[in-house]
Formats: structure tokens, C-alpha cells, sequence
């Protein structure tokens, strides 16, 4: 029997070793895997690369992991918030190195990874130092960059609902990264808000087959106003 | 001479979106937008953290952290909205699917090239979002920043000298002292504020601008 | 107020000029919008090119508009059929070009256009003889095949639901190309089962948003057994 | 010498199929593998129309047109199952997801690589499908065929004559004679038919062949 239900997060991220590149999930506090980032900070791997959209904000979550000093590198699009202080700091000490991505050659180099794509041309930040350096193209009356996949060991996201062979549901802007990033990592870990029997789930509905999860983490946490 | 006033810019954006436009506006000052949409209109808002049909503010209390925008603040969903991933939402972008999108800007080029994302400053951290997205893939790139800056130097510019989001983006300007369309041949404005003369709004932006039939103080 | 309900199929296809791409959704009959090619057969437009998974089979659908010499040329991944014979006449007719390309391959392209990407690598094809005077490229420890995307003037998909904003959802495996052929097209004309009121369909479950559709049909035809 | 009959070979491959495992079957040969595949394991199988988790054959009278699998054949969709769009299908396939695929085949090379699409003839019109998708994409591709042509010329050759799938991608032959690994080093005899010798599979075969361990009659 397929049963992809682990009982706690630590348990989850227990294999996870130094140097992986891990994703997270969430865009502000929608779809961020809180609990299982905690589980990472306990489980105290080092020199992790880090691909979220931020890079940790307050001192929770991300901004922990960074404070804890696991994190070598991180690839994101948008690192500096008004809180964002330990990322500014390990960042401008020299402990943390940043590829800054746009936000949607970010999401789409993550796509390509899942997708077994070996490379895109994009045309966003053609012309910008952004793409200083990178390979760009011609293609019929627009110019394009050259970009390659982001793969990763594990992927840490946060889902609403899951059967036991790990079919996710997501709950509205929660959904943000949650597929894509499901789809681009080895090992996918997912925390959701209830699990349910198999079946349960609307095969119509289910947005990330499960297919692209290896574990699933139940945590009943309150849902909290933003 | 009365300036616009945010309210004001935001306002006269509004009044360019046409009945079932699909439009992004962008974080910041933008986001004045929304309130200003004339309500017999039906405008479709989207907001590249996958969502389709963006609300007004929920009520104090209603809030829903699952649910927001792309600058992390609660909204609601209109009726016949959608949620979607994140490369399906870019992908929205990128392929051209929305008619306008609404941003901030530094400094804008008389070739359209738009600076909006970074100061360049040595010690900056920089973060780009999804600006350098919404810029290459908006059908119409509207732009709302103040004329001047601070010091008073217009940020219409020759060329741009902070780092660029894209370059030859950027449709129509949005300022506190015109409206001005970009086109092949040059900027030609569009509206002036009420007791500024198109000499004077030359000679504050710096860079040649047209008269066009349509000139005239809104 | 946005209403991108039209009455009939052949109003939604009055202007399908000389010429068009026209991408028609369906995977056997499972999402064959067949009232719509009955209405661009009716149509009369000349020259198309048509990208469709086959190349028609029997006497009705895409074979039907290909025996009225409404089609120049198709993209399809699989033409050969045991029944397939108005596409095999033609063809070796020489009236009608073929482009055959891998059905993942088809698939990206088109997904490819929707997206905005200029071109893609893909492992598939390569070294075979449908990467022929292809651009080819090593990335990592694999070798891949330059593809560039197919766009359309016209999508023609059947979908299940619809409101009048153009949100769609599919049904089971009808749902096949009809969501990327809808991005990739200028003009998406959506035959559906049922029309709802705005409101009516859950926004978690909207598969295509309105965003790609422009027109929307109802046609009441019987669900026919396989 | 009993050669195994089709039912035989599917049984064979459904045997080597671990529980958990993610599927693609391919049109004709392949599919008679489900029927074969042991109760107690779960097994999902993928069809490249967009669908995880198929099901049996329905029972006459109970099919639907839109569920079918990506022979265009009826099928029944299993609790667990998901639906999803021909992009997401592929991108499953081509990004590794599938553990295993199973293709019929017209040759299989020393070297792994693969002919299933096209017999080359000048007049025959081409048709490829998902098969070179499938031949890149799974973590393990299992071939079912028989091990001659009705000629008696072995399947399994030093170069493929026919127009290729995809290099170096075949792990695993399964044929009427015999079960044989591609292994970097080349053929590895894992079963072979009862009454049959190696010395006579090696004749039949016309390439080298190595004698295994596990190397036995079944």
C-alpha cells in the first residue's frame, strides 16, 4: 500500500544533508511551510542553497534559518524587505551569496526543471544587468535570454489537503510555488491542514498529483489573520 | 498651477482601463488604481501571485492571510475569479495575456525604457520582483511616478541612468504635472495640469516633447 | 458588463479569415469540439493550418474539413490512423504539407506560445530523424533538440462549463489540449456542456481563466458512448 | 522450447514492477501488462492524455467518451486518480517522473537504442505519438516484443536499421525466448524460455550476449 503520511516534520526532514538546495514554498506568510522550516532549523544541516521567493523576513521561518546559519546561498527574486535583517546582514557580512532572479524567469526555471526542460529563451530582463553575461538570442522580432532549470534536492511546501499518495489540494494565493516546486525536486515534503482518505479528493481538483510528493506532514496549525 | 494629486493620477489612470481589460497593477502607488475603477465597468485585476478577479480590501477582521496580493496585502476575490501557480501566472504575463499593467517608475526614457526596480546604489540590496516580467509582457505599459524628483530634475529622461527593468516598455506616463503618450517618434503629451503651458512643462522635463491635437489641461 | 457568451458556433467563427492557424483541442473524441469544425467547415476559410494531436480519422471532424480542402497543411503527432484516409489521399496527394512532431513536443510548443517563450530544449527527438537540421545542444550530461513554440490565430476546445467571464473546466480526459491551445491563440472559441451564472464555478477549480477565452458556445449535444 | 506466449511476457513484466511505482503502458503489447499486474501491490498507471491512476477496462454499457486512455480505448479511473492538461502530461513524462514505461518495439541495438515508430518505407506516412516522449523521459523503459521477425531475423541488433525513438535508452528486453538487461558493458541474459540453451538464444540473437548469474530458465 501506497501510504506517503509521515508523523512528524522532523521525521519528514530527517534525511535532508548538508549542501542540498532546498526549496520553500509561499509567498509572504500564503503557502509558507512554517512548521517544516522549523524542522529544517532543528535538523541543522549546513550550507544549504535556499530557493524561495524571499529571502526571510522578521525572525521566524527563512529569517531563522538565515539567523541559524545554515543557508550558503540563496536564489530569489525580492531578498530585501523592511525586516528582511538577517539576510542583510549575513548577506553584507559575505556568509550568504544571492542569485537574484525576476520573479517569473524564477518561477518558470523551476517549472523547467520539473518539466525536463534543458534550457528557455525569456524575454524578461533582456537588456538589464540582470542578464548580464547570459546567452541571448534573436527570435522572430524580440530579443530573448537564455536560462536554465533550478533543481533541487527537496522541495518544502505547504498544502491544504492530501490523500495518502500524496495528491495536494492548495487553499486560494496558498497555491503560489507549491506545484512547480513539488514537481522540481527529488524529495517533496508537504505539510497540509488535514489529510484525508483516498478518494476523498475530486480527481478534477487535485492540483499536484502525487506523482511529485514523497511525504506528507499533517500539521493542524490555526490559521492565522495576516 | 495645482499639481495632480495621487488620488488624482490614479484617478485619470482609471479612466483609460476600458471595460474588460485584464490588468496588473503593480505594488506601491499603483494600487491607488483599484479604488478608482469606474464600478459600471467590468475590469478584471490580476495579481502574479496566481490570482484572477482581486477584491477590494477585506472588512477589519475578514482578513485571510491565504489570501492576498502581490504586495502581501489582504484582498478579496471577485465573483468569477481564479487561482492559479506561479508559472501559470507568469506565464499569463509573459505571453502577453494582459492588456495593461500599472507601475512605479524612476525614471522613464524618451525610447520607453523604464527604470523602476533599483537605485544602482554600491551598497543597495536589490530586488526585483516581478517588474522586469510585467514590463516586457503587458500589452500597454502605463507608468505613474511623480515629474520631478525630490531635487527637482525630471525623471523623463534621455537616457535612463539607474539600471533598467526594460527597455522601449513603456506606453503612456502618468505624472503629477501631464499625461504623455511614448511613441516611435517622441513623447507627446496627452493632458497638461491646469494653469501649466507646454513651455514651461518642456522646460521642467528636459527631454523634446510634442504638441499633439489632443494636448490640453485636463 | 464582460459577456463572452455567443449564440451559435457559426457566429463564433464568422470571421476565421483565408489562411489561419486554427488549433483544434481533442484527443479522440474526448474533447473534439465537433460542432465547431462542423461550423468552420461551413465557414469556408481556405489555406489553414491545423494543429491537432491527429489528422482526422473517419468521415466527420477534422477528417470532414479536410475533405473540403479547407486545410494546407497540419502539425500533429500522430496522422496514421486505420481510418485516416482523407488525410492519407490528401497528403500523398500532395495537397496537404505535415509537420510531425513528438507529442510532448507538440504539447510544449503550444505551451511554449502561451507562456511567452521564445524557444526551448527538449531531450526528446534527439538524434532521431524528426530533429533533422535541428539546432542541437549538451547541457549537463544530456543532449537536447532547439523547439520553438506554435502559436495560433484560432483555438477550437470543448470544455464542460463555462461562465460568461470565459472561465472554463474540463471533464476527465477531455481536458487533454484544450487549456494550453487556449492560451496560445489569439481568438479562443470554447464550445461548452453548460453555461453558469458568474459565481458559479469554485475559483479553486477554474482550470482555463476567462483570461484566454474569448468566445464561448453551448451546445446541448448528447454525451455519445466511446 | 515452449515460447512464452503474450499473456506470458506481460506476466513477466508485471512481475518486475515494485509497488508504489508510477506507469505508462504503451498502445498494443504493453497494455495487456495491467491485467497482470498482482492485486496486492498498488501500481499507478499514467496515460499521457492526462491522467494518473487508470482503472480496468469498464464493464459494456458503462463507458464514457471522456475517459480513455492514450490507445483511445474506454478505460475506468482508480480512487487516487488526478486528471490534468497534455503539458503537465509530458512534463511528468519528460521531467523523470515515471519509473517505468513499457514500449513495444520493431529493434532494439546493443547500445539500448530503441526503432517503435516508423518502418522507414518511402510511401508509409509517419506517425510518432508520445513514444520518443516516453523513450527519453522514463527512469526505466522496459521493451516487450517478440525476439524474431516473422522472417526469423533476431529484433535485437547490432545497429537499429529502422529510424530511432531515442539513444541509449532500452534497460530492459522482455521476448517470447528471453529477458535481457542493456547494460553498459551489453547484453545481460536474466531468463530464458524453458528448453531453450544460451548457446542457441546467442544464435538466434546474432549479437553478443553475456551469461549472468541470475542467468535461468524461467
Amino acid at each position: 500500500m501506497i501510504d506517503k503520511f509521515i508523523a512528524t516534520a522532523q521525521a519528514a526532514l530527517a534525511d535532508v544533508p548538508d549542501g542540498a538546495t532546498v526549496m520553500i514554498g509561499g509567498f509572504g506568510n500564503a503557502g509558507m511551510p512554517a512548521e517544516l522550516i522549523d524542522a529544517l532549523i532543528e535538523r541543522g544541516a549546513r550550507g544549504l542553497t535556499v530557493v524561495n521567493n524571499n529571502a526571510g523576513n522578521g525572525d521566524t521561518g527563512l529569517a531563522a534559518l538565515i539567523a541559524a546559519k545554515c543557508v550558503r546561498k540563496i536564489i530569489c527574486s525580492f531578498p530585501r524587505q523592511a525586516d528582511s535583517w538577517h539576510f542583510d546582514r549575513a548577506h553584507r557580512a559575505g556568509e550568504l551569496e544571492l542569485e537574484l532572479v525576476p520573479q517569473g524567469t524564477l518561477a518558470e526555471r523551476i517549472r523547467a526543471a520539473g518539466a525536463g526542460i534543458g534550457a528557455f529563451y525569456t524575454p524578461t530582463a533582456f537588456g538589464t544587468e540582470l542578464a548580464a553575461g547570459k546567452e541571448t538570442r534573436r527570435i522572430g522580432a524580440r530579443d530573448y535570454v537564455l536560462e536554465f532549470p533550478i533543481h533541487a534536492d527537496y522541495a518544502l511546501i505547504k498544502a491544504d489537503r492530501a490523500d495518502r499518495w500524496g495528491n495536494l489540494t492548495y487553499r486560494m494565493t496558498a497555491r503560489n510555488f507549491g506545484p512547480i516546486m513539488a514537481a522540481a525536486a527529488k524529495c517533496t515534503v508537504a505539510q497540509v491542514r488535514e489529510t484525508v482518505p483516498l478518494g476523498t479528493l475530486d480527481p478534477e481538483v487535485v492540483v499536484t498529483p502525487g506523482i511529485f510528493v514523497k511525504r506528507v506532514v499533517r500539521i493542524a496549525s490555526l490559521r492565522k489573520a495576516a | 498651477m495645482k499639481k495632480f494629486e495621487r488620488q488624482q493620477i490614479a484617478a485619470r489612470v482609471a479612466r483609460d482601463i476600458p471595460e474588460g481589460a485584464y490588468v496588473n497593477l503593480g505594488i506601491g502607488l499603483p494600487t491607488l488604481v483599484a479604488d478608482h475603477l469606474p464600478r459600471d465597468r467590468e475590469i478584471v485585476l490580476h495579481s502574479e501571485n496566481g490570482v484572477l478577479g482581486v477584491g477590494p480590501r477585506p472588512a477589519k477582521g475578514m482578513e485571510d492571510e491565504d489570501l492576498i496580493n502581490a504586495g502581501k496585502e489582504p484582498v478579496t476575490l471577485l465573483m468569477g475569479g481564479a487561482f492559479f501557480h506561479h508559472a501559470d501566472s507568469f506565464g499569463m504575463i509573459r505571453g502577453r495575456h494582459l492588456d495593461y499593467c500599472v507601475l512605479g517608475a524612476f525614471q522613464v526614457s524618451v525610447a520607453g525604457d523604464l527604470a523602476n526596480w533599483h537605485t544602482g546604489a554600491p551598497d543597495a540590496i536589490p530586488a526585483v520582483g516581478g517588474a522586469m516580467d510585467l514590463a516586457v509582457g503587458a500589452k500597454n505599459v502605463l507608468v505613474m511616478m511623480e515629474h520631478l524628483t525630490k531635487e527637482g530634475k525630471s525623471k523623463i529622461v534621455e537616457r535612463c541612468s539607474y539600471p533598467l527593468t526594460a527597455a522601449h516598455c513603456v506606453n503612456r506616463i502618468y505624472t503629477d504635472l501631464a499625461v504623455i503618450d511614448v511613441k516611435a517618434d517622441g513623447l507627446h503629451v496627452v493632458d497638461i495640469v491646469e494653469g501649466l503651458s507646454f513651455e514651461e512643462l518642456q522646460r521642467l522635463s528636459g527631454v523634446p516633447l510634442k504638441r499633439t491635437s489632443a494636448s490640453k489641461a485636463a
